[in-house]
């Protein structure tokens, strides 16, 4: 029964632990995080599951209530879907580990509804990387896009604004989405993907169809941010809750990218897409646009949170780039790097979260190097992640680099290589500048007569279920940065679409 | 050139609400009647949709002895209104979660004017 | 062509490592500073024997190979020893031993504060120098080049004084930027040739070349070596990070990470483009120039640097252009040279800079108007400082003397008269610039220098020994290293020549 | 918030009609599966039944009928009746949602359509539930301010 449904039961064990919390946490609220703990581990072993199955026996289909499509609803796992799927629910697992003191700590969550939202956002994700139904996956975006507003809400005293513009643009963004849909329902007649994919090569010169693409274009761009409609990002990012911001940045823009390159790539085609529309091209200049801007805004910032937030908007870039290449290297790097991004980011605002739990603040000009004393081990994983990030070897962000780079240069397009070595010596600058702080003492204590003063290098570090995940984080970006081959060979080769 | 206008009206419509709706949430300093533009936007969609599938002289989609079910011609397409069914609940549990952003962006702000917001978060800031 | 053959050994993988395990062991025996040294000496030891044990199969030309993980599909992390490789990491792990003696005596003698990091980066510093040398990609060379970088920053800024911290930025600035190039460069090339193999000729041996890519391909590998190299233009962050503790400038500024530079260029020039194309491209022109210019130009600015280690800095400057000359030259006999010059330079540096750090630490002096008649005070510190200007000015018995004469003789092969005259006037300038220091250190009165003595036998010792061994090296260069037949047999493998 | 209460025309006629939209709903429920209707427009219609005596008699008598905190778990119990149609389903050996294979009866026919009047009850309860609770929660957000 569980190899036969495995395709579907993540969204589904999600959203029924979702749903069930309010009921069984009624009376104790601290069943809510054990509840959410099952959840999200018994996904991550199914998303195992599915991902070896995708290996064996290729491409699953299931199909809701037993309709065939393209009448019913259909979920499909491809290595695409399985890999992002794993990607997501792993790092959903680990941040939500992290989360067990920081919830109780922050008195404005009350974490009953809280683990709710994030079990309902994560089917959402689940949901939206599985379907394979237009229709079905505006209704998932909603979901997560929704409880996302939800999870931001409620951090600190500007939050709510933020939320309430990302629901402005998210709205808008999705409901653009929906046209874009109606458009092609219009002309094909249908809302299953792969139905598309085979009835729409006979319509390429429709306008219609150029209409339904670039809405769809214009509502995904909004929801990863790239470059022109990233404008919710660095305040949502930076006003959210601990959790939220490390469950919500690493994972939420992903899925729009997951999105944008199973529309352009699986129902549109590539050929189409990259030869005919050009749309790739525009999006390969926004992208590389966004990487510049963002790693110049990163640079100006002063809260860690939110240099990290327009850090996100230049990695997203990188992504966006890699899918504008169209080219096998640059999906490559894009699908690697959507995996890479994520496990750094969700070790860079965890480690600001830490940073936050243990001195109240994350102020760039307010770190000093007894914070490496007090935290050794947190301050570690920082630096594996800001040096990955920069994309020194071996880690993880040295070769989605690598990769991209290989793909600028098949398409000999030698801007996008200048822009991405350039965007690695910017990120440089901003994370030596966090570094530079927490290493070194200030400057003026480095007379002699002040070194035998014994300072207080009191070892503070965060509780162990706060640690602990950062630091697999931490492991991992080398771990994987090394083992890449595995992947890259394994299961990206397989995902590349037709005609590319 | 005229029936292009008069005989798309459904669709004329939808695009004019649209336009309407995005001018409401785009340009409204208040944060009410932003949400207002954003519903009006989303309705016209629905519009849009259900002007997509309607047709004349035909019925609903259930089974009726006088038409048989031969000639699909005499019925709609149902397909169209139940996704607009599933488009309005998203649209109204939107419109939940923003109402509950605004009364606590109201509460903690005593105001729902976008530009007094945006002076009294600078101050925020700043501290 | 004699063909080089290959087996299989893990020797090169656990010289790369060594030194990285023994990283922990440092940090965890931070409180008890003898053992903390005695794993910095044990590791030391136990590299420079691994690399010892690979010599006489190199001169056999039998390289040890060894893939580790493929890091890319169709590269793999791969170490090879082949004569080339095991010659600079002979230089470097040998080095490494006089260091850490050294360095014990000067960060004890300085009270100086987290030695811990000290010894910890420099241990990270030497895996990722012997990498660099082993490494049998470009992939490969590129990961350890750039972990280089990385583990050289906290050494530079190891005083954490604004001037050091501004070097330090300086040198990310420099390094990283040149990184990138690299990176750049790789990548055109795997896409050009899809394989990254070094291979003695050359990898683009065997395949045409437009010559403009060529040209912007050599010009992006020059800039992202080059760096390091301290090739003119790009040479201002090196006497910056003189800032550094004097033991990182002797081993990093005269050792690892500059030799790893020219290590680069030479393995872009012989084992990358190949003798071959770089020849009918004049390829090698470019070098040329900006090797004869950057000898000149140093030497001039050397000569009115007062502060010892910065005129040192400027000198080694200078003499890492001879060797990128004699890469360029091309010829047989300028190969050699240049190659053996890796080593024999190193010898004679890592000498002066020991000897500027003994002065440093023994009498708080670094300007060389303050040094007079300092050679009564500490006569082995600057006997040994003589030794090495000496055979930097390229005066025999001095090993410098037998490499500046090879490349003076590949100059003649390809009678390229130039590079000659380079030769020699930078010669009479190295004379100008390093025998005033003499002149002062042994014939002038200086004062203040009562009671004062000479510098610890922990640093006494190590810098004597490093100028006995370049006076040896002088009189007999294949002396227990074996540094003569390796070169030989690189110039053997790449032009197929008997020298 | 004060209000009057004792507005004897308004609460007489919401007391009126309120029954009704309720029978009204549930019709549209019970019919959903073969005519125009179903759950989301029925458990409206009963939400609005709810909110129309909220309106006019106010919290306090409102809550007599209908507490507000019961919305959320009701909420989620409609939506675990629509879930556990499917997951039983589910278990019976057929897909997710596939009515087909509970058995309910013989006739498979019968089974879908008592199956799909199961995930419509679901649906209304759980579109009743939430719209009440929304604007319950709406109504005390504006009120503690």
């Amino acid at each position: 029964m569980i190899s036969s449904n495995s395709a579907a039961l993540t969204p589904l064990i999600l959203l029924f632990m979702a749903i069930s919390i309010p009921l069984v946490a009624l009376k104790k609220k601290q069943i809510a995080f054990f509840m959410v703990m099952i959840a999200t581990s018994i996904s991550v072993i199914i998303s195992f599951y599915n991902i070896f199955r995708v290996l064996k026996v290729g491409t699953i289909h299931y199909h809701f209530g037993g309709w065939i499509p393209p009448i019913g609803i259909e979920y499909v796992l491809d290595p695409l879907s399985s890999f992002i799927c794993l990607v997501i629910n792993v790092i959903a697992l680990l941040v939500l580990i992290h989360s067990k003191k920081i919830v109780e700590m922050e008195s404005k969550i009350k974490s009953v509804p809280y683990y709710a939202l994030v079990l309902l956002m994560l089917c959402g994700f689940n949901g939206i990387i599985l379907t394979g139904d237009l229709f079905n996956l505006y209704v998932f975006l909603e979901i997560c896009s929704l409880s996302m507003y939800g999870l931001i809400s409620v951090g600190e005293k500007q939050a709510p604004v933020s939320a309430f513009r990302y629901l402005i643009i998210g709205a808008v963004g999705s409901s653009f989405y929906l046209l874009g849909v109606g458009f092609l329902y219009m002309t094909t007649g249908s809302l299953n993907m792969i139905d598309v994919r085979s009835i729409v090569p006979h319509l390429y010169n429709e306008p219609t169809i150029i209409v339904a693409i670039s809405l769809m274009v214009i509502g995904f761009g909004i929801k990863m941010a790239v470059f022109p409609f990233h404008g919710w990002l660095p305040d949502a990012y930076t006003y959210a809750p601990t959790t939220s911001s490390a469950l919500i940045a690493p994972t939420g823009t992903k899925i729009g990218a997951y999105a944008m390159i199973r529309i352009l790539f699986f129902v549109f085609g590539v050929n189409y897409i990259s030869k005919t529309l050009h749309i790739t091209d525009v999006l390969a200049w926004l992208s590389a646009i966004g990487i510049v801007y963002g790693s110049i805004m990163a640079i100006s910032q002063k809260e860690m949170k939110r240099m990290l937030a327009y850090s996100s908007v230049s990695q997203i870039g990188y992504i966006g780039l890699g899918i504008g290449l169209c080219n096998p290297m640059g999906l490559i790097g894009a699908v690697l790097h959507v995996m890479n991004h994520a496990i750094m980011k969700a070790c860079l605002f965890l480690v600001a979260g830490n940073y936050r739990v243990k001195l109240g603040h994350s102020n760039i000009f307010k770190l000093s190097d007894n914070i490496r004393k007090k935290m050794p081990w947190t301050t570690a994983a920082f630096t594996v992640g800001a040096l990955s990030m920069v994309g020194i070897p071996p880690t993880v962000g040295f070769f989605s680099k690598w990769y991209l780079v290989l793909g600028t240069i098949k398409n000999s397009s030698w801007v996008f290589l200048a822009v991405l070595l350039i965007s690695s010596l910017l990120n440089a600058i901003y994370f030596f500048r966090v570094l530079e702080k927490v290493y070194l003492k200030p400057i003026r204590s480095t007379n002699l007569e002040e070194l035998n003063i014994p300072e207080n290098n009191k070892r503070d570090e965060v509780s162990s279920s706060a640690l602990i995940p950062v630091l697999i984080l931490a492991i991992a970006i080398i771990v994987l940065g090394l083992l890449n081959t595995i992947i890259v060979k394994g299961i990206i080769d397989k995902m590349i679409p037709a005609g590319m | 050139m005229i029936d292009f206008f008069l005989g798309y009206y459904g669709y004329w419509f939808a695009i004019l609400l649209m336009c309407l709706g995005l001018y409401g949430a785009i340009m409204k300093k208040n944060l009410i009647k932003k949400l207002i533009g954003i519903a009006i936007f989303q309705t016209s969609i629905i519009i849009f949709f259900v002007a997509s599938s309607s047709k004349w002289g035909a019925t609903v989609p259930i089974f009726d002895e006088k038409i048989g079910v031969a000639n699909t011609a005499k019925y709609i397409n149902p397909l169209p209104h139940t996704l607009m069914l599933t488009a309005i609940v998203v649209g109204v549990a939107t419109m939940g979660v923003a109402f509950a952003l605004v009364i606590s962006i109201f509460q903690k702000y005593k105001t729902l004017d976008e530009s007094v917001l945006l002076k009294r978060m600078k101050k925020d800031n700043d501290i | 062509m004699n063909i080089q053959s290959v087996y299989t050994s893990f020797i090169p993988l656990y010289a790369v490592l060594v030194s990285l395990i023994a990283v922990p062991l440092i940090i965890l025996s931070s409180k008890k500073r003898n053992l903390r040294e005695f794993w910095t000496i044990a590791a030391s030891l136990i590299k420079f024997g691994l690399v010892v044990s690979l010599v006489p199969n190199a001169l056999l030309n039998k390289a040890a190979e060894l893939s580790i993980v493929e890091i890319s599909p169709g590269i793999e992390l791969a170490l090879k020893a082949d004569p080339f490789g095991v010659f600079f990491a002979l230089v470097a792990s040998g080095l490494w031993i006089f260091t850490s003696f050294y360095s014990i005596g000067y960060v004890r003698g300085l009270k100086d504060r987290k030695q811990t990091r000290y010894f910890s980066y420099f241990a990270i510093c030497l895996s990722s120098t012997i990498g660099v040398a082993f490494a049998a990609n470009l992939l490969t060379f590129v990961v350890f080049y750039e972990i280089l970088t990385i583990a050289t920053y906290p050494l530079v800024i190891h005083k954490e004084d604004e001037k050091s911290i501004k070097a330090g930025r300086k040198y990310l600035v420099y390094t990283l930027t040149a990184g990138s190039l690299l990176i750049a460069a790789t990548a055109v090339t795997y896409q050009i040739t899809n394989n990254l193999d070094f291979k003695a000729g050359g990898i683009f041996e065997n395949i045409v070349l437009s010559p403009n890519m060529a040209w912007v391909l050599f010009l992006l590998f020059l800039g992202g070596v080059g760096v390091k190299a301290s090739i003119m233009p790009l040479h201002s962050w090196l006497p910056t990070a003189m800032a550094a503790p004097t033991p990182v400038s002797a081993l990093l500024h005269a050792v690892a990470v500059v030799k790893s530079g020219v290590f680069g260029i030479v393995r872009v020039v012989l084992f990358v483009f190949g003798p071959k194309l770089m020849h009918e491209l004049g390829l090698n022109k470019i070098l040329i120039v900006f090797a004869g210019f950057t000898i000149i130009v140093a030497s001039l600015m050397a000569l009115k640097q007062d502060n010892l280690k910065r005129r040192l800095a400027y000198s080694t400057i200078s003499h890492l252009s001879y060797i990128v000359l004699g890469a360029g030259l091309l010829s047989s006999a300028a190969i050699l040279g240049a190659i053996m010059h890796i080593a024999f330079h190193a010898v004679m540096k890592i000498t002066l800079f020991f000897c500027a750090g003994a002065i440093y630490v023994n009498l708080h002096k670094e300007n060389i108007s303050e040094l007079n008649g300092i050679g009564k005070v500490m006569p082995w510190t600057m006997g040994a400082f003589a030794v090495g200007s000496i055979g930097l000015t390229g005066i025999p018995p001095v090993n410098g003397f037998v490499s500046k004469w090879y490349i003076g003789l590949g100059a003649l092969q390809t009678n390229n008269l130039i590079a000659l005259i380079i030769l020699i006037i930078s010669g009479l300038l190295n004379a100008a610039y390093f025998f005033p220091i003499l002149h002062r250190a042994f014939f002038r009165t200086g004062e203040g220098l009562e009671g004062k003595k000479e510098a610890s036998p922990f640093m006494v010792v190590p810098l004597v020994i490093t100028a006995i061994l370049a006076v040896l090296l002088g009189i007999y260069p294949d002396f227990l290293f074996h540094f003569y037949h390796l070169a030989a047999m690189v110039v053997t493998n790449v032009l197929g020549v008997i020298s | 918030m004060e209000r009057k209460k004792d507005n004897p025309i308004v609460s007489l006629v919401s007391r009126t009609v309120s029954p009704f939209i309720m029978l009204f709903a549930l019709y549209v429920i019970f019919h959903g599966h073969y005519s125009p209707g179903g759950g989301f427009q029925g458990g409206t219609m009963l939400a609005a039944a709810f909110i129309l005596i909220r309106l006019s008699l106010g919290m306090e008598i409102s809550q007599l009928q209908f507490k507000s905190r019961w919305a959320t778990p009701l909420g989620s119990a409609g939506v675990l009746i629509y879930f556990g149609t499917g997951l039983v389903a589910l278990l019976f050996g057929g897909n997710f949602l596939d009515y087909g294979f509970i058995p309910f009866s013989k006739v498979v026919a019968e089974n879908r359509s008592i199956g799909i009047l199961c995930i419509e009850i679901g649906v209304a309860i759980a579109v009743m539930a939430i719209i009440v609770s929304i604007y319950d929660d709406l109504l005390e957000g504006s009120s503690d301010d």
